[in-house]
């Protein structure tokens, strides 16, 4: 079933929180409401035509020109060898989702790094701790303006270049 | 050696002979000590190495002295001038008394092991029996080094340690029985005098019986020295090092020279029971020729049993806590209390033994080892290593 | 019961084999190369032509056209060049290379026009401080290397130049497949300047 | 003396007590950096709760400053047992987004190189089983095996290890002169060692019993977790994206995808996930001696500028790793840097199970249960 055949059946059962394909170049993707993403997740997963069983990749992208935090889902299905893209829009300043981790296990650890990395809070989620940043690190290092603390824990975090660079670059 | 010192105690009359023979056996129990037992543990380790080393398509070390002979020297005194680390949460007293247990008791058991004919510290009566109760204080030490550690996987290896001698001492028992029932006696050199020097005549190939029994002592054995496939106590994937880990420098070194001292103990049990022990054709009336022969023969039976156990080390891997303990409770003693009343029926129904029997087991021996060579053969021939070269060799 | 004696037999007939399998072990050669003191050869000499030791530069002929400085991706590569306006002459006034930041990963020889960027096969430089892994390749100011049209005639650099194309030979050229230089041709070395620089410099 | 018999909060004192138990970060057996935190009842446990990010480089970070030509030394170190098949991931993803073509001798030696990279990795995965359950002679073996094809790949491309081989548009380098001959005698030496290795370790008994019905994955599991690869295949699940979702030149080669069998206990077991990855080494050499005598004549690289841009767009690339189905989502802005990469790698979604799956294991299973999943910490935490 391709994405044009899944968003038709998604939006049949959920109206407005469904949006358009969005055909960017080389992938499409459909783009929902990140407050009821765990609802489409579990509609995706338990409809018998459609069976994503697998939650193959799960990853944020700053977008700080729209002033979003995208997070895009992608997912599989064993049963019909068929893959789908999810992309939900989540406000930058405040950014929240709804977990999907009661759908499949394997959100767990990749939510918690996209938490980790880029911020998102992922509404419901079970245990939303950093995973690969120390617990005390300030910052989402992947969001576009993130800018360095120049030391953690008294430790500096530069290390001056020996060799005295050119200008130019 | 008590009809020696008591013919120094003549020489001197005025000393007692009581006094003679008390320093005379400890001068020789120290001499055994220093100048048998620290060597013999020590090229063990260097056999070890490289034994290993050879298997797993190494060299092992080689620099130090010819054919790095002279590595255990250097390790041993590297270890001696090292720090001796004690860590601030450990049990002091406890934590340095540890090692010295565990060197103690298998120190003792020399006291009673068959070296040659007439060379042995005390001929107990219950020879086997004692030296089955002294290397179990091995044990103590190993609980008490990790309990004292103050470290979760050092207890965890010394609970472990434990509960492995506490078990096997069971099959172990039962596996010494036919021996003991063929000899007649507890007595060390009572049973190797029950033997001859000719295979025939070992107890290994009396009966299936005898036979079922040297293989079980020989794996109870390997169980109770720690060795591979039951090291759990200081298992390196799993324990870190287990009851060793919070152990340096010479501390550290006397655990393992209680291991590998506790090898060559196991080939001399495993020879003196079941393959005749220092037993050598009567070739020459000469005392002191003999005597050397008997050494060397026992040496060599024994060596050959801790090369055996190297081997073992370097090809199985572990077994888990409770597979061991299935192993033990379910088929080593069932089939040791099998095996002891069918060894003593066997001497029932033949009282002098059977000739026959006897060859035919060594026969069935033979054959297994041929086919055993033919395995080798077929592996060797099968991926044949010397044909790809390395470094130097056919590379740009 | 079956299983029980299967167990047993299992244990004994695997334990068997692997046994054998190591005891064949001892009439193998071992394979273990016995660095550095007792190889037949000096490593180095042992190692392929396209291993990517500690990099050198040949200053002859350094266009200085600072695509290794470009393409490295961690800025290890340090290079200043003058511009002598009378005589047109770029001047190489400094060559430095991080060694210890160096990732050896390769990009910057791949756009060198002449290879004068490349790796030896050179990898021992362990040192008490990171300043001296800073290779600094210029001494004292050096002109740039000026291919000519005609070919590389000046005895001296040749043979720099012929081993410098050799090594970017090694990398693939799209389309048409390299030809290895000629020995006898020396003149005909001819270094791929221009698409480089074309590629290059954008 | 009177002994108290209750704590107190009203708790009898003969009830045993949890014990928690830090393996790791420096534990021998933990295969790179990691840290569990064990609950365990004596030698069983709880619950062993994984700890990673040790080894967290952000890679991911630094591809949006590196650009795309200088983004491949870094793939290298993703994956750092299995670099090449890291190297092709990014290639085919940076490839994608500029509309790049690889000629097809370019294809032919990346599956080479790949699939020498794919024997090395379960060759040390095989040979690290062996190594945590006990056996130590396994390993030495298996890198001896190792350092031919590392021996092989050093005059491929120059490195041993981190290789940065391939390049956007096809490979650094043509195959040396005599390569594929150098390549064929390694195959030949190499498939009897495989055979050997079987009689070595994998059919000991004690090995067998180690491994056997510890830590079933079923099928269900196994995909709910997203887990990949050989550790998906042992749970019978029939999917290799090599030949399911096919990329490279794959399509041309006949080889077969091993699933788990449960021959000594369940499906989805320690054991299946470990014969897995052996069978996977034969068809490996399969594919390699039909990539050898398919060779193609002609250019290894398309002619790629030096200053890449491609254009706007994002990709969801799949390529089978040693450890799996590595999924990475690129996105591309049209400048010369990427807007953003995400690598889910295989050992990432293997170590979310581990938790689930510990519950009732012993000690010494976890690591039997961490060396089967054939975890690379550098992976996990990139």
């Amino acid at each position: 079933m391709n994405t044009a055949a899944i968003q038709q059946l998604l939006h049949e059962r959920f109206g407005s929180g469904v949006g358009p394909v969005e055909s960017a170049r080389l992938s499409d993707a459909v783009e929902v409401d990140p407050l009821s993403v765990d609802e489409i997740a579990l509609f995706l997963r338990d409809q018998p035509d459609l069976a994503f069983d697998c939650l193959n990749n799960l990853s944020g992208t700053d977008r700080p020109a729209r002033g979003k935090i995208q997070v895009t889902y992608e997912l599989f299905s064993y049963v019909h060898r068929h893959a789908f893209v999810l992309k939900v829009d989540a406000r930058r300043d405040r950014p929240q989702v709804k977990t999907v981790e009661n759908v499949w296990p394997a959100a767990n650890w990749l939510e918690r790094e996209v938490y980790d990395l880029l911020g998102v809070v992922f509404l419901g989620h079970s245990d939303l701790r950093r995973l690969l940043l120390p617990d005390d690190w300030i910052g989402y290092p992947l969001r576009k303006d993130y800018v360095e603390a120049p030391e953690y824990h008294g430790i500096s975090t530069v290390r001056e270049s020996i060799l005295a660079l050119p200008e130019r670059r | 050696m008590r009809a020696y010192l008591d013919a120094v105690a003549a020489g001197y009359p005025s000393t007692s002979p009581a006094l003679v023979y008390l320093l005379g056996m400890l001068a020789f129990g120290a001499l055994v000590v220093f100048v048998f037992i620290l060597p013999v543990a020590g090229i063990t380790s260097w056999v070890e190495r490289r034994v290993w080393a050879r298997i797993q398509s190494r060299i092992g070390p080689n620099r130090v002295g010819p054919g790095g002979f002279l590595q255990w020297l250097a390790d041993g005194l590297k270890n001696l001038l090292k720090e001796d680390v004690i860590p601030a949460a450990v049990d002091v007293p406890m934590f340095r008394l540890a090692p010295y247990v565990v060197v103690a008791g298998f120190c003792a058991a020399f006291v009673a092991l068959p070296f040659a004919g007439s060379l042995i510290i005390a001929d107990l009566n219950i020879g086997i029996l004692y030296i089955s109760a002294i290397t179990s204080l091995v044990v103590i030490g190993i609980l008490m080094a990790g309990w004292s550690s103050n470290n979760k996987w050092s207890m965890l290896g010394g609970i472990r340690s434990a509960t492995q001698i506490i078990c096997y001492e069971i099959p172990v028992g039962l596996s010494i029985f036919p021996a003991v029932l063929l000899s007649g006696t507890l007595s060390m050199q009572g049973i190797v005098a029950a033997q001859g020097w000719a295979p025939t005549s070992w107890h290994m190939f009396h009966s299936p019986f005898a036979f079922v029994a040297f293989v079980m002592f020989f794996v109870g054995a390997l169980a109770e020295g720690n060795r591979t496939p039951f090291d759990l106590p200081e298992a390196d994937s799993e324990l870190v090092a287990g009851f060793a880990t919070e152990y340096s420098g010479m501390r550290s070194l006397l655990f393992f020279l209680a291991e590998w001292g506790n090898l060559y103990v196991i080939g001399v049990l495993v020879s003196t029971l079941f393959m005749g022990g220092w037993q050598v054709p009567h070739f020459t009336d000469n005392a002191v020729v003999l005597t050397v022969a008997q050494f060397a023969t026992m040496f060599l039976k024994a060596y050959f049993w801790v090369f055996v156990a190297m081997w073992v080390r370097a090809t199985l891997p572990r077994v888990r806590v409770d597979q061991f303990m299935t192993l033990c409770w379910k088929y080593m003693v069932p089939i040791g209390l099998v095996n002891v009343i069918g060894a003593a029926t066997v001497m029932v129904l033949l009282p002098d033994g059977s000739i026959v029997l006897r060859l035919i087991m060594v026969t069935v021996a033979v054959a297994i080892l041929v086919q055993f060579a033919r395995r080798v053969l077929f592996h060797l021939h099968r991926a044949d290593y010397g044909r790809l070269g390395r470094i130097g060799e056919g590379a740009a | 019961m079956s299983a029980y004696v299967g167990n047993i037999v299992d244990s004994v007939t695997s334990i068997f084999d692997g046994m054998a399998v190591t005891f064949s072990h001892f009439f193998r050669r071992p394979y273990t190369v016995q660095y550095p003191d007792r190889m037949p050869v000096r490593v180095q000499d042992a190692l392929p032509y396209r291993y990517r030791g500690f990099l050198e530069v040949d200053l002859e002929i350094c266009t200085g056209c600072l695509a290794c400085e470009r393409a490295c991706p961690i800025d290890c590569i340090a290079i200043d060049v003058l511009k002598n306006k009378e005589t047109k002459q770029n001047l190489l006034v400094r060559f430095d290379i991080d060694l210890a930041k160096c990732m050896y990963c390769g990009l910057c020889s791949e756009p060198c026009p002449t290879g004068s960027i490349h790796h030896t096969r050179e990898f021992e430089g362990a040192d008490y401080s990171l300043e001296s892994m800073v290779r600094r390749f210029v001494l004292d100011p050096v002109e740039t290397y000026k291919p000519k049209k005609s070919g590389e005639d000046d005895p001296a650099i040749v043979p720099i130049l012929e081993r410098g194309m050799r090594y970017v030979n090694e990398f693939a050229v799209p389309e048409a497949p390299p030809k290895p230089p000629k020995k006898d041709a020396a003149p005909a070395v001819k270094p791929a300047v221009g698409a480089a620089a074309a590629e290059g410099q954008p | 003396m009177s002994l108290e018999l209750e704590f107190d909060d009203g708790r009898e004192v003969f009830a045993t007590e949890e014990m928690t138990l830090n393996m790791g970060p420096q534990h021998p057996s933990t295969h790179g950096v990691l840290r569990f935190i064990i609950r365990a009842d004596g030698e069983v446990m709880r619950s062993a709760k994984a700890d990673v990010g040790y080894l967290h480089r952000s890679i991911e970070k630094i591809a949006e400053k590196v650009g795309w030509h200088g983004f491949m030394p870094y793939t290298d170190r993703v994956d750092y047992v299995a670099a090449m098949t890291t190297n092709q991931a990014w290639a085919i993803a940076a490839e994608a987004l500029g509309g790049v073509t690889v000629p097809r001798r370019g294809e032919y030696c990346r599956v080479i190189a790949a699939e020498l990279g794919r024997i090395c990795s379960h060759l040390l995965a095989a040979g690290a089983m062996g190594m945590d359950i006990g056996a130590i002679t396994p390993f030495t073996h298996a890198v001896r095996e190792r350092e031919l094809i590392n021996d092989l790949l050093e005059e491929l491309c120059g490195a041993r290890l981190t290789f940065n081989y391939m390049r956007i548009g096809g490979v650094a380098w043509d195959l040396p002169p005599g390569f594929d001959a150098k390549v064929l005698r390694f195959l030949n030496h190499f498939e009897p060692y495989v055979d050997e290795l079987d009689d070595l370790l994998s059919n000991n008994k004690i090995y067998i019993e180690r491994l056997a019905n510890v830590a079933v994955v079923s099928r269900e599991r196994a995909i709910a977790y997203c887990l990949v690869g050989p550790n998906l295949r042992a749970s019978g699940v029939r999917y290799d994206i090599r030949k399911h979702l096919p990329y490279s030149v794959y399509p041309e080669f006949d080889f077969e995808v091993p699933i788990g069998t449960g021959r000594h206990g369940s499906v989805g077991d320690c054991w299946d996930r470990y014969i897995v990855r052996l069978d996977e080494m034969r068809q490996s050499a399969r594919i390699l001696r039909q990539a050898l005598e398919g060779l193609p004549e002609g250019p290894v690289i398309a002619k790629v500028p030096r200053n890449y841009k491609p254009a706007a767009g994002e990709v969801h690339v799949h390529v089978e790793t040693p450890r799996g189905d590595q999924s990475w989502y690129v996105v591309a802005d049209g400048t010369e840097y990427p807007y953003r990469v995400h690598i889910r790698t295989g050992s990432f979604a293997a170590m979310s199970i581990i938790e689930e799956l510990s519950r009732g294991l012993m000690v010494a299973d976890l690591v039997a249960l961490i060396a089967s999943f054939d975890i690379v910490a550098p992976e996990v935490d990139r």
